[in-house]
């Protein structure tokens, strides 16, 4: 996906035609004559039909987070702290919104002149110079502003899952900005926003966010729920999800709202809009089927908690590749997402013995490597994908993706720890036992779930 | 009078509640309850972790009666609620001082 | 937003020319005058674009009711009236859907001659007249139709929390029957429909309807809820929301479908529809973090009602500056909406002693009124906005807003009196006592929301 | 509808040319001279506002199965038993897919040669040959070969409604991989794919699926249902459906999803969308207020559950309907459907004493009986409708209409049979008693639905 | 000390505990349960099956007192809950041989 | 026999479990009540409105035993289940006339 909003003159030209090709094929030869002396000035011209899809596409990932993610979520955790991760969920989606709008937006996707390989400018601070008009590519620039908000609200909440049931409100304000700030957004920029990342000689592929997105989440889960320790009774007490049939509808609607975070990815309504739907509900499908398979065989029985979670594991390593690869690709994608993210939910954790609550990095960080890496095979032709780039090998793309991986691991690794460290210190990350154990609703929220 | 209570399995209610009103018995208390014994619970297996979830439904009957009545309400509870599959409750009684209706102020075997 | 139907001569010559500049603006120096002659015949161009997002933004104002705010309402209410609260807003959905088809539409959208100014004629009676072909602007009008009908369900449907857990099933569908019809359909006329309100020399601005949908159902929701009194043992025993968990999910599903709602309401995948998208996320967002703050600051903990109350709140707020304000603007009216909504529900409700049972005035009233006015100061091109009428100062605008939400008020608030009067003389609108006690989901309906 | 991918130059050279007339209706004229010449050597051209409308449908679809059906019938099942129909659901929307993709799509829509009246090729084996830029249409073929999966998903998915309760879930899987390859497939090419039933000198119509997706599970849900047998305790334990709510927010999500079902069904954004879309809401909201008010007098009380089904009963009869009827035509076939639903849950189901068990024949089968015959009589232009073809009488359509109904009924019917026959013989089509006494939920796959 | 059991209409909950507390007994357990008895119980209807529901939600109070008390726990109770229609319910009284407080070891009268 | 019930905190549910499994106890029925008593509850607040909820979440234990088992089910029940907060709860204990096995027919302490 080219997110970065072209400027240059080149594109401008291009682009425009590459538009008019669609109602305008057949006449092309007639009439290029005619267009081309005017195109040469021609700014980028708005797909009504593109737009159409991007405002859909932006309600659909929005769909994720609320009400998809924090159904996924609420229905695992114990009834007493249902409503505390919701809750958690819906702050985070309005107050990544506002830090987007003021300086989010511009430090991602704004050009960050001399500094541009690290971080973007303040040009757009506050959204300043996004008129009605402005375009990014052929839709608003307004629709891709929200669009890429959507992706800054996910992330953080994401990471919720990790620390579940027990940690502090306001430390989780406080990490969540902070984090998406000096974590999200750089990295954000480097892979989408023209940085660094982007410039290597054989660029990373990540067509809808597996680093940006699913990798970075996971570590800062993982880091968090290790740092802030198990739940109390973690592994003594029964921690059973309370209410499945929230989990699954919460997968049902993440597996719904991927459709408008994968193909509309692509800013476009078109060919590769088309393919990056059909490969996602192919590799989701698949790693539902093979997470199912794999437990009835290992346990004798296919769960509910299983196949959604299956799900959302091939969903996650779908993403990076959804632009890149075919229907084979999405096969094996899925089915290695199916056994990883299994393994790594019930295998790793167990193995390392931390309490991730909700398997963010189970689920989403092996999800993701996977994904991460086989887009590096599958994106070959000869695998049915679109092929490499001019001159590159698999080897060459493999240790792209690679780069990827390990530089997001990294740095979104060691700013986790010091953010979550300083945090510590000044406020605390973790509620008292007392109110660990009487439930988060009651004590952060003065509230209760269910009074059925 | 004496109360006698039941544990009983959950799918056996209905039967249980028909076989005493056969017997003319028309007032009962039921409450959900969970009962630990020797049957074995069921395991839960939540992303491969098992749960050995050892208690497990029951029903508590209870049912105020005259003394004279104790012993064929204890027959028909067991022969509407006996399966022979262990797990299938207790029945107990004990004694009862007094009871009131509480609409009339009736007591006794007339609140009954 | 022009929702009125374009049939006069210059619009038909001037919309084509619009449209066609999307995939042609760079052709048309060159071909203008070849297509000039054709265009002075021209119908209406069907855009398949605009068409693509208005299908969509009619699924998702569907959505707002019927799972959103069907699932907003019911938590809020105690478990033996759960049902009773989905019940009303389905059978809403289905009654207005028919009273549409039969003569809604009509007097709403088509010419009343004579009477224009007042009310739509006769012409679109069982909706006679639209075929396969029509167009509305740029899209067929059977969406356009099918698009407004969704606000004349939603409308009533959000009455519903005003008188929740004490009204007759029989009473409320003869309500709104009867206001959906004579307050309604003329306040919707005169707004959009080219009736009197959008024919003043300054001309109120209500881009998604805060005046038709959210200050009108306000109102009546308030007369509503003063004339049936308060539900027995208001104030004095517990009567706390049910099931926070579904009011969170119903706000979410309402924020997602409101970009049906207020970028629908452009009728186009443009620009200004981006825009409306944007500035609805901004001004949600904020309204949900100030409530947040507010209760946290005055009670001591934040609460996910409060959370989505505040939402909820922005997005009726912004509802009728979403197509004329910038970003700045949706911060300030998301800000005053969080605060005044907070107000709303919690001060004033109990200064004044009655029973709004889920607070229908404290956040569509007040959300509703504060954005309307909002809008008039928001518009000026300074501020971000896209900038008043020729010749028209902040004053004039500020002015016709509040002409626009008194005559909403007055009208709405003295019809509904008149016909709840009228409807309890003849049947009787509260359900008996023992019934409320019992829980109208028994009584009314035969049937319990739950038997877990 | 014309789903049969054209391939035919005729095809090749009419539609760029309907298509090309939207945005250039009223350069026709004066370019048509131009554009010929290159025209008759032209292939499909994408449009993207077909494409991003039918993205979007796409995913309506699939939220209609996952999360709509799931909470639909997930609701109306007993507690013990609610995760067992929504794992049901899940599995087969990842089963379905994976099949599809292998040969499902190739089966049914590429050519079968010299077997094509009864059956598609194997062309698209695995998809091959389906690439980033293949069109179906003006659509990626991508995106016809993942909507037209989505149909693939959701009528398996509704026969689990037949039998909940007391299947086996392997044996679930096993008839619905078989049913699906040996009943759907060859089905839906005969009516879609080319087959025979489309060939007839005066087709069915069937714009959306009323005979293969809706009697055709219908019947297969009837027949298991027998076979199977009645529930431990039928008609004599209370059999209460356990969560209301949830049946009611299930029939919400199948409504709004519908949209995608019916107007996605054009494949493309324009008025025949529209229209479809239209009916759709009309059809619906009468059926749903129909089998509501019926209940009404019949039994004194309308309930949640009586409206939810007729609405789905509502969406099942314009399904076929909804490409060829006009308002007039949608409101009488909601009223047919609201009516003959009512009776076939109602009385049917009790005359012959089979335990439907949420009433898959009585809402389906009759439905779309209902809509299918009544599509014959409005598609009469005089009852406005969209007129018959060149040539058909009334009595002529009609003819068709019950064929394909009595193929569909006698080729899903009988083949069911077998079907269940030999997989009870290897594997046994029935849970144990003792199972299904505990309930499926902990039997059939260790988990609870609720521990609130 | 003797255990009173009440079975009361659940909407009366609020005022028995308010009359409780007025002749200041302070602690009380309540149990959700469902009762049958002379009062009817209500039909639901699913898609033309119609059920005859005839258990309803009853709540259970359980108060541990002293012998002298009981005469006064009861009056309270029933002028509280007491509307004079059918399905008011019940009071038991049964004797309670020992009461513990689990947090002191306390026992008898001084552990209510 | 006896009956010995004891109201404690929910949390505290296991360790009372395994402790009275740990003197050899394998029947216990519980039951999900809701307590008012010295403890105080908790408030809540929906929109400005806030109840204070003055019951607490507990379970209820009951355990027939042998008049012999009776002193040391009660310790070891105080053992698990006291953290010496107020709230921890009380044990009752009354006098049991007759058991029986469902199952079996067996009565008094073979029924146990
Ligand atoms: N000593 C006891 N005190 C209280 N309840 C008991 C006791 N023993 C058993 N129960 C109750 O009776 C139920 C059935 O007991 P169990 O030992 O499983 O089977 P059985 O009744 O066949 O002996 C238990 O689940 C529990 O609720
Ligand atoms: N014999 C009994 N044993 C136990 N509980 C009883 C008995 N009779 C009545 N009850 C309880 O008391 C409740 C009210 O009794 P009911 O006969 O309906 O009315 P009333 O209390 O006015 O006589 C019942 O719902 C049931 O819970
Ligand atoms: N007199 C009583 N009768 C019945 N139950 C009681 C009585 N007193 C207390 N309880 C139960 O015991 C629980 C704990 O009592 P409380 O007074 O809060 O603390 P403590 O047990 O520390 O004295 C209460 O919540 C209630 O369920």
């Amino acid at each position: 996906m080219m997110r970065y909003r072209r400027k240059e003159v080149f594109l401008l030209v291009v682009e425009p035609v590459k538009k008019l090709q669609r109602p305008l094929k057949s006449l092309l030869p007639v009439l290029t004559l005619l267009i081309l002396p005017n195109l040469a000035f021609a700014e980028d011209v708005l797909s009504a039909g593109d737009t159409a899809w991007m405002l859909t596409a932006t309600a659909l990932v929005l769909l994720m987070t609320i009400p998809g993610l924090s159904l996924f979520y609420a229905g695992m955790v114990r009834s007493k702290n249902v409503l505390s991760v919701m809750m958690q969920c819906f702050a985070i989606t309005g107050m990544m919104s506002i830090l987007w709008v003021v300086y989010g937006y511009s430090l991602a996707f704004s050009d960050g002149g001399s500094l541009n390989s690290w971080i973007g400018g303040l040009d757009n601070f506050m959204l300043l110079n996004i008129t009605v008009d402005s375009l990014s590519g052929t839709i608003p620039e307004t629709v891709f502003m929200t669009f890429q908000m959507t992706f800054f609200i996910i992330t953080p909440a994401l990471i919720v899952g990790a620390f579940a049931e027990r940690m502090k409100f306001s430390a989780m304000l406080w990490f969540m900005a902070i984090w998406g700030t000096i974590v999200y957004l750089p990295i954000c920029h480097w892979v989408w926003g023209g940085g660094w990342l982007s410039q290597l000689s054989t660029g990373p592929l990540d067509f809808a966010g597996g680093t940006v997105v699913h990798i970075n989440a996971a570590v800062a889960g993982l880091v968090a729920s290790v740092m802030i320790g198990p739940r109390k009774g973690y592994k003594k007490v029964l921690m059973a999800p309370h209410n499945l049939t929230f989990t699954l509808i919460g997968a049902a609607l993440l597996w719904v709202g991927w459709f408008g975070f994968n193909a509309g990815s692509e800013l476009a309504a078109d060919g590769t809009a088309g393919m990056a739907m059909a490969v996602t509900q192919i590799a989701t499908a698949m790693a539902a089927l093979t997470w199912m398979f794999v437990e009835w065989l290992k346990h004798g029985k296919p769960s509910v908690l299983g196949i959604a979670s299956g799900a959302v594991g091939g969903l996650v390593a779908i993403t990076p590749a959804s632009g890149s690869v075919g229907p084979t690709g999405a096969i094996v994608i899925g089915f290695a997402a199916g056994v990883g993210c299994y393994w790594g939910a019930t295998v790793l954790k167990n193995k390392f013995n931390y309490d991730d609550s909700l398997d963010v990095f189970g689920v989403h960080g092996i999800g993701g490597i996977i994904g991460a890496l086989l887009t590096g095979v599958f994106v070959s032709a000869g695998l049915g994908g679109v092929g490499f780039g001019e001159g590159v090998t698999m080897a060459a793309q493999l240790g792209a993706q690679a780069i990827s991986v390990i530089v997001t691991l990294v740095w979104s690794g060691v700013l986790s720890i010091i953010i979550l460290k300083v945090i510590d210190k000044i406020i605390g990350i973790r509620v008292p036992e007392e109110e660990e154990i009487e439930g988060l609703d009651i004590t952060s929220h003065d509230e209760r779930g269910y009074s059925l | 009078m004496k109360m006698v209570s039941a544990i009983i399995k959950p799918f056996k209610l209905d039967d249980a509640r028909e076989a005493l009103s056969d017997i003319g018995i028309s007032g009962i208390t039921v409450t959900e309850v969970k009962g630990f014994g020797r049957q074995k619970g069921h395991s839960e297996l939540y992303r491969g972790a098992e749960y050995v979830v050892d208690f497990l439904p029951k029903v508590k009957l209870e049912i105020a009666v005259d003394d004279a009545l104790v012993e064929k309400v204890i027959e028909s509870i067991i022969s509407a609620a006996a399966t022979g599959k262990i797990g299938d409750g207790k029945i107990f009684v004990s004694d009862l001082e007094q009871v009131v209706r509480i609409r009339t102020g009736e007591t006794g075997n007339d609140a009954l």
